[in-house]
């Protein structure tokens, strides 16, 4: 489409922004880069929060052991290399030489080590089960550490590219406030203060080297100081946009048509970002115990619709129930299990199932706030009355909806109708469907063992072809049962707007923003 | 909020001859054409308006103001005009269950500790004071904190947040009051708790509390606007003006209607109230009529 | 007048107290499993709620839960917000000068645009000029703050760009205090005209008036420093419903003070923060009331030199 | 006769369509004293407020007339000139000391502004000048009390201070507006005796407003009487109270209750041709105290101000006893206390021989039904929100005596008993005037057929000629129904008038109680002596005794002894 052509994408910004670099040409190193966002970040710790706003803050501080390339394949960075036991239970990786945390301390071994009994200590990490089954660390010398597993763990490497996994230096132990005033890592920028709710400011860490993540400058980084503030208001960040007040914010999507008409500002706008925005049901109880009741809100929506309303052709539909540059992700492998906008389908089941105009099906639809989501679900509130379905909305904190899922999962004391919920997950690899789904899994929603069974098989296989099988029968499950419906894919602070004088910026696989070949012209 | 901690209305007054003065001031005219014609608008919401407020589509999306759509349409195509049209009835609903809850609750815990005098006085209107003191707004989010976001829930907490506000002026008028030798001479004649209660401080203290009733639901509808705005209130699809104001937030520049019509909405609203509230004070009390 | 000192600082010390039962009750009228609620979350086990719980002290009886808490906070500790889970005593105190600087300079604005409106009102009484000046007053109540608000960004920011649209920084409070300050200006007009035309009508200054004193020291000398009274007695409500106003405002403007990270609390359902920021809002409206209490207290010598 | 002074002619003021003052003209002589009297809405003080243009702007409107002072027409000049004289030629002092001086600035700069507006004096000579009058109108320590603010002074003193801001400037004209009705007897004789003074010493003249005529007789040399609005009678002070000429003026005269008229007689004067006289004993109260918490609230009861301390005294049936005293002598406390409105500390009182103390709260309000009240306000005393026909039949209905038509009988009845007509049952007080009021309450008393009615001062809010009336209403009823009164009152003639036995009260004790006769004609306390001394009395020939000089410090308030039959004195 039109849109897309005009648009700069990560790749080409890369181009973009090196051939500037050879060609010489006026571009001032140093300077300030204000970098506007909705939100802030939760905290500066990375086993503490799984906000994308606090994980993209950590990227810039942290450094991981592995790094996406930019088809999001888990590459070598401080982890030169890595071998594997002869029964995958124990990885030794051999980490890359002469590399500082901010303190001046050498990184090596002990940090990896800290880092990881850390996650698994008595105030364990929020995502301590997707670090996967690690039974010990053991420093093997300065540059060599082993990390043995229970049992064998596909997704272990992927992780190790993630940020959840950003190596947090030893050093932090005696420094004081580690999360809140203090975080000491070997990424491209030093923490200078973070100011809650209003900004987290950044400077050049002068000894950082770059070994893996898919950016041109392998040194420091050429700005002097990155500042990440907070503007919740879309309108309000345009506008500093507008001003210089900032050079790289989230714009209003409805100000992305302008935006595109040629004015001044340039668009990235991020591809395999591993964000899907997907249906799921309260199975524990009626309407949505009856697999037809999750099939009609399936057929009854129409994200195509919705999305290109919202937000103007800047994200696609996903059939997927894991996202689009995910391992595992295959369009055309789920469409045909997929629910395609049907209301007359729709009504169908709704008619088996005993409700027509008569007596429509209530429920209750929870949603995220933020990112025009609201204007979505009043959409689908629509379609879905166009079809019987009178559903409320209630739109909520990602936290608060997380609990409440959980909640009305759980509660058994009630006959209240069961509710359904737009839910949002950004994820690096497939082994996320485990998280969600296994025993229950986050929601204690949807359990059956031969799922269960189905998922564990997901973990343990590394061979990548057998992995992809096994990914692709849970992916099948899912969707035949409707319990995971994907919706559309990026969900969230995915387009970012530049100032003309901003050049190099791109966004790696799985929404990392890359500030190592940024330069601000003049 | 300012309110006659002092009663009003030194004598009673006709209904007919109130409502003529009503008419009579300024204040109280206006302030009644603009609640009446609200009251209007409300009942018929669904002739007044032209579309359905909840269709998208209507007409084009963030259409400015034309004639098809007097006040444009919204993000979904909705006509503003037919969605401000039915917000009033979510407004009457807030003000009337608001001030209900706060008034009657209100009334019955100043009566009581004005009456009662002594240590439960003291305790009852010092714990009033400090909850008072926490003022309307926290109350509120507390409230809200407790029952979770929605409409009704904004409903009921603005009108636990302030039942304080009344019990004081129900008290403070239950004290002037009491201590008037009408209420002597009726104890002197022997009269029951409930017939003092009841006959001689409940209609004493009335006037007053219509006054501030009138200007308390203005309160209300601002507090609600105000909760709904900050999405604590109304959920969509929801008219309500301030969920309006709120969702109009991101489209200040590009299509300003969509915030100018909502707010002008509530600020007339408001203001018919507080005026029909001034304007029923000044016929009650004389002694505000005399400036 | 220490005595009365004694007493305000009292009275304060009554409210928070009762502030500290209240917020405490909040976390038990709350529907449902107030752990699972806020920590219940991606990846957490039965056993880390049980321990979070067990942390917590919710599997005490709520009276020693009470002395539990009131002990914690007498040693300043508000415990820890469950997003990003630090403490909340600190993250209030980082944002609470932003609150107090929206709140001083609003109340500075409401006190001098209102409280000359009201008394040019109240000397003008009758005229056409306090009838413009009151219903300016009227519509400025009427307003909600708000959308007051959004119309000075849209005016100031968005169309004319002089002030720039959110963020920290003085330049960026001047909105937001403008509209805090017009808003609750427009409610002291009206308590200062009242005021005021009681005091017109008090003896006193017919008193004055009868000794000959010129219009202009009558005014100044007798009645507006008899005004001044009962206009500062309202001052302190007035500040507390500032910081309430503050907590919309805020939002409205960006404005990082702790108004905004209340609603961000209400929204994430994070009570020790919710808890935290009741406790700390009502110390803060005792102890400026106290203060207020005692200004007005040394205006008016039937307190100051009462027996 | 010297030039007048100030020479008012056809002075018409206006509020509204209503013309309060019409067409009034009069001179003020150099040095004289004119008493302008009048009841209430006679226009006595609004003609005067017109003078120095004090009236309250915009409602009221001076309509026409001249008043020339010194060459210039008051009503004609400019504020700015007009304030030259205010205050500097003509001053003025009020009726309400209480509220008449600025609270928040000390007295001293009260004082003094005014000397340093007019005469420009340098802030030391005013202070100077300010002292000097503090110790004209002999207030002790001026120092100190110019240092002071006007809520540490009584409102004697504070009068004190209005007098002496008024006569600093040496004016030619002091208009003063009622400036002892807010005061007691005793203040009263006081300020009056300093004001005259004060005009012997710089030669003012004083126009005196006032609705006493015994201030009147006492300090004026000419009179104007006012009646809605016109000047009915002008005249010498001895001509108007010897001959007057206008039957309002005599019939306001002839309502004037004189000290001393009575005091031949024992008891009060019978209205009926069989009076019924004083029987068994109705009330008997004995050893009443009570102490006032004061400012208390959660931080606890703080000193404590005596109301009453061992009062004991008893009623008969057809009798009347009178409790005088000056105000905050605990007497309206005593009636209400009787009355149980409020509970004694200890003290024992018993009606018709069983003790009020020892009952229920349900028994007390039976036994409600033997004692009633009268108020002094009669309009607070009614609830604005109840017609008066349901006001008058509660107690009935409350006491279930009657209901439906019987009760409307009985209502009827009753109004037609107190003067007024049945068809104003329907009406709400508002619509009734003063007296009309205080009927109506008395009605309401009289409704369950009471033994005792406590009346605490039910006649001092309203005009003499009103007065008169529902006194006599009150002896006839006494007299043909027997009833014991307990009369509450500051008004020594008014005492006379009404009682058999009188019980004077200072400082919550009863100094001295005994036949009327006896403690008004012979006092034995030297506090009754001073008080009767201190009534002005309404006949211009009399000449006042010199005021007895009362040592407040050792005065006997000791308990009560018998130095005469049924004669007791505190020693």
């Amino acid at each position: 489409m039109k849109l897309r052509k005009t648009l700069t994408l990560p790749s080409r910004a890369a181009l973009l922004g090196s051939a500037f670099v050879m060609a010489g040409l006026p571009a001032i190193a140093g300077g300030d880069l204000i970098w506007a966002r909705y939100g802030d970040i939760d905290s500066l710790d990375p086993h503490r929060a799984t906000s994308t706003l606090s994980m993209q803050v950590w990227d810039q501080i942290y450094d991981t052991l592995l790094a996406f390339d930019e088809d999001g394949v888990a590459r070598p960075n401080l982890a030169a290399s890595w071998e594997v036991s002869e029964d995958g239970l124990s990885y030794t990786f051999s980490l890359q030489e002469g590399v500082l945390c901010h303190d001046g301390s050498a990184f090596g071994a002990e940090d990896v080590k800290f880092t990881i009994d850390r996650a698994f200590g008595d105030n364990p990490s929020l995502t301590r089960t997707s670090w996967g089954p690690i039974t010990g660390v053991e420093v093997v010398d300065d540059l060599t550490v082993t990390v043995t597993l229970e049992s064998t763990f596909g997704a272990f490497l992927p992780f190790l590219a993630d940020s959840f996994s950003s190596i947090v230096c030893a050093s932090n132990a005696e420094a004081e406030g580690f999360g809140t005033r203090s975080a000491i890592g070997t990424g491209p920028f030093k923490l200078v203060s973070w100011v809650q709710g209003d900004e987290v400011v950044l400077e050049r860490n002068g000894d950082y080297r770059n070994f893996g993540k898919p950016v041109e400058n392998a040194g420091p980084v050429h700005l002097d100081r990155l500042i990440v503030r907070t503007i919740p208001e879309p309108q309000t960040r345009l506008a500093a946009l507008r001003t210089g007040e900032a050079h790289i914010a989230e714009p209003p999507f409805d100000d992305i048509p302008d935006i595109l008409a040629g004015d001044e500002l340039n668009l990235v706008v991020a591809e395999n970002t591993g964000q899907n925005v997907f249906w799921q049901y309260t199975v524990s109880r009626a309407p949505f115990d009856d697999i037809r009741a999750r099939q009609a809100v399936a057929h009854a929506t129409d994200p195509e619709m919705a999305i290109e309303i919202v937000y103007g052709g800047t994200n696609q539909r996903e059939w997927c129930p894991i996202a689009a540059g995910v391992f595992g992700n295959d369009q055309e492998f789920c469409a045909q299990y997929g629910y395609p906008y049907d209301p007359d389908r729709a009504r169908e089941l709704l008619a088996e199932m005993g409700y027509g105009p008569g007596n429509p099906l209530e429920t209750t639809m929870y949603v995220w706030t933020g990112g025009n989501r609201h204007i979505l679900a009043e959409i689908f509130q629509a379609q879905l009355a166009d079809v019987g379905i009178r559903a409320s909305i209630e739109i909520m904190d990602i936290g608060t909806m997380n609990a409440r899922v959980r909640e009305d999962n759980e509660r058994t004391d009630t006959t209240a109708p069961g509710t359904f919920n737009m839910m949002t997950w950004g994820w690096y690899d497939p082994d996320i469907l485990f998280a969600l789904w296994h025993g229950g899994g986050a929601y204690a929603g949807y359990q059956s063992d031969e799922l269960d069974a189905m998922l564990e098989l997901t973990r343990e296989l590394t061979d990548e072809a057998a992995r992809l099988e096994a990914v692709q029968d849970v992916i099948r499950y899912l969707m035949t049962n409707a319990i995971h419906v994907g919706l559309y894919t990026p969900g969230w602070e995915w387009i970012f707007a530049l100032r003309p004088e901003v050049e190099g910026f791109k966004v790696g696989a799985f929404l990392h923003p890359m500030f190592q070949d940024v330069r601000l012209t003049d | 909020m300012s309110a006659p901690a002092e009663p009003v209305a030194a004598a009673p007054v006709a209904p007919r001859r109130a409502i003529w003065a009503l008419l009579r001031s300024p204040s109280g005219a206006v302030g009644l054409a603009i609640v009446l014609l609200l009251v209007v608008v409300a009942l018929l919401a669904p002739v007044i308006a032209p579309y359905d407020p909840y269709r998208m589509a209507s007409g084009p999306r963030l259409a400015p103001p034309s004639w098809d759509h007097w006040m444009g349409t919204d993000q979904l195509g909705r006509d503003v005009f037919s969605r401000i049209v039915h917000g009033a009835r979510l407004t009457l609903m807030i003000g009337t269950i608001a001030v209900g809850i706060s008034l009657t609750a209100g009334l019955l815990l100043g009566l009581v500790a004005g009456y009662a005098g002594g240590w439960p006085e003291r305790i009852l209107m010092r714990l009033v004071d400090v909850v008072f003191s926490f003022t309307e707004i926290v109350i509120a989010l507390a409230c809200l904190a407790i029952l979770g976001v929605g409409l009704i829930n904004a409903m009921i907490a603005i009108g636990i947040a302030s039942i304080p506000f009344y019990a004081r002026i129900t008290h403070s008028v239950v004290l002037v009051e009491k201590n008037k030798p009408y209420f002597e001479a009726a104890v002197a004649a022997g009269a029951s708790h409930l017939r003092l209660i009841f006959l001689h401080l409940l209609p004493n203290v009335i006037p007053t509390l219509i006054v501030v009733g009138t200007l308390g639901v203005s309160t209300a509808v601002l507090a609600a606007a105000g909760l709904s705005f900050l999405g604590l209130g109304a959920q969509p699809p929801q008219p309500e003006w301030g969920f309006m104001l709120s969702s109009s937030r991101d489209l200040i520049s590009g299509a300003p209607w969509m915030m100018i019509f909502p707010g002008l909405a509530i600020a007339i609203t408001v203001l018919g109230f507080n005026l029909l509230g001034d304007g029923v004070r000044e016929v009650l009390d004389p002694r505000q009529r005399a400036r | 007048m220490l005595r009365f000192i004694v007493q305000r600082l009292f009275a304060a010390a009554i409210t928070i107290w009762i502030a500290t039962i209240a917020v405490t009750l909040l976390i038990h009228l709350v529907p449902g499993d107030p752990v699972r609620i806020m920590y219940a979350g991606f990846q957490t086990t039965e056993a880390e709620i049980e321990a979070i719980r067990a942390r917590l002290g919710l599997d005490q009886p709520v009276w020693r839960q009470y002395f539990m808490y009131l002990g914690r906070v007498l040693q300043g500790d508000l415990g820890h917000s469950i997003v990003g889970n630090q403490p909340v005593l600190d993250t209030l105190l980082q944002r609470f000068p932003a609150t107090l600087a929206l709140t001083v300079s609003a109340l500075v604005i409401a006190v001098v645009v209102g409280g000359s409106l009201g008394f040019f009102a109240a000397y003008k009484r009758g005229t056409a000029w306090d009838f413009g000046a009151m219903t300016l007053a009227i519509v400025g109540v009427s307003m909600p703050h708000f959308w007051l608000g959004l119309l000075l960004l849209f005016l100031f920011s968005m169309t004319l760009g002089w002030l720039p649209v959110g963020g920290s920084g003085w330049r960026n409070l001047i909105l937001p205090a403008l509209t805090l300050g017009l808003a609750t200006g427009a409610v002291i007009a009206r308590l200062t005209r009242s005021a005021m035309i009681d005091i017109f009508d008090q003896d006193f200054v017919r008193t004055a008036h009868a000794k000959g004193l010129p219009k202009t020291l009558v005014l100044y000398r007798h009645a507006l420093r008899s005004g001044l009274v009962p206009v500062v007695s309202m001052l302190g409500l007035q500040f507390a419903y500032l910081m309430g106003g503050a907590i919309v405002i805020e939002n409205v403007f960006a404005w990082n003070g702790v108004g905004r990270l209340a609603i961000q609390a209400v929204f994430a359902r994070d009570y020790p923060l919710i808890q935290g920021f009741i406790l700390f809002f009502a110390t803060v409206v005792a102890l400026v009331s106290v203060v207020i209490d005692v200004t007005y207290a040394l205006l008016d010598p039937r307190i100051r030199y009462g027996t | 006769m010297s030039a007048p002074l100030l020479q008012v002619r056809d002075l018409s003021v206006a509020f509204g369509p209503v013309r309060a003052v019409d067409g009034l003209s009069y001179d003020l002589h150099a040095g004289e004293t004119l008493a302008i009297v009048g009841e209430s809405g006679s226009g006595k003080s609004v003609s005067s407020m017109a003078l120095l243009g004090l009236l309250p702007p915009r409602s009221a409107r001076i309509e026409g007339g001249t008043a020339v002072f010194d060459g210039q027409d008051l009503l004609r000049l400019s504020d700015r000139d007009l304030r030259r004289v205010r205050g500097n030629r003509i001053a003025m002092i009020f009726q309400e000391p209480m509220t008449s001086l600025t609270p928040v600035l000390r007295i001293g700069q009260q004082l003094t502004e005014a000397l340093v507006e007019h005469r420009g004096l340098s802030q030391a000579a005013a202070r100077d000048k300010a002292l000097e009058m503090l110790r004209l109108v002999d207030l002790s320590d001026p120092p100190r009390r110019m240092r002071q603010f006007p809520h540490e002074l009584s409102g004697g003193m504070r009068q004190r201070v209005m007098i002496a801001m008024a006569m600093a400037l040496e004016p030619d004209i002091l208009i003063a507006d009622e400036p002892t009705t807010a005061l007691d007897v005793t203040v009263q004789a006081e300020i009056l005796g300093l004001m005259r003074d004060m005009q012997a010493r710089f030669g003012t003249a004083i126009l005196l407003i006032t609705h006493d005529m015994g201030v009147v007789a006492e300090m004026a040399d000419r009179v104007v009487v006012m009646h809605r609005g016109r000047k009915v009678e002008e005249g010498p002070v001895r001509a108007i109270f010897g001959s007057p000429r206008a039957d309002y003026t005599a019939a306001l005269l002839a309502a004037v209750p004189r000290l001393g008229a009575r005091s031949a007689e024992d008891g009060p004067r019978p209205i009926i041709d069989q009076p019924a006289l004083p029987g068994a004993v109705v009330l008997h109260a004995e050893g009443m105290s009570k102490v006032f918490a004061g400012r208390g609230g959660i931080f606890g009861q703080s000193g404590g101000t005596v109301a009453m301390h061992d009062v004991g005294f008893s009623v008969r049936a057809g009798e009347t006893l009178a409790l005088v005293g000056e105000s905050g002598s605990g007497k309206s406390t005593s009636g209400r206390a009787v009355l149980r409105l409020l509970e004694v500390d200890e003290g024992r009182i018993e009606l018709e021989g069983d003790d009020m103390r020892a009952l229920s709260t349900r028994s007390l309000r039976k036994a409600r039904r033997s004692m009633q009240m009268v108020f002094q306000d009669p309009f607070a005393a009614l609830n604005p929100r109840i017609s008066i026909g349901r006001l008058i039949a509660e107690p009935m209905l409350i006491h279930g005596i009657a209901r439906g038509s019987e009760l409307e009988d009985r209502v009827a009845a009753l109004l037609r008993r107190v003067g007024l007509e049945p068809v104003h049952m329907k009406r709400f007080a508002h619509e009734f005037s003063g007296g009309q009021r205080q009927r109506i309450c008395i009605a309401r008393a009289l409704s369950v057929g009471p033994k005792l009615i406590v009346a605490d001062e039910p006649t001092s809010a309203l005009d003499v000629s009103v007065q008169a009336q529902v006194l006599e209403l009150m002896l006839e009823l006494q007299q043909s129904m027997g009833l014991a009164y307990l009369f509450i009152s500051h008004d020594m003639a008014v005492v006379e008038e009404m009682a058999h036995r009188v019980a004077v009260m200072r400082q919550g004790r009863i100094v001295e109680m005994g036949p009327r006769r006896a403690v008004l004609g012979a006092p034995r306390h030297p506090y009754t002596a001073a008080l009767l001394a201190a009534v002005p009395k309404p006949d211009p020939t009399a000449q006042r005794p010199k005021l007895p000089r009362l040592d407040l410090k050792d005065l006997p308030m000791g308990p009560l002894a018998q130095t005469a039959p049924d004669h007791w004195v505190a020693q």
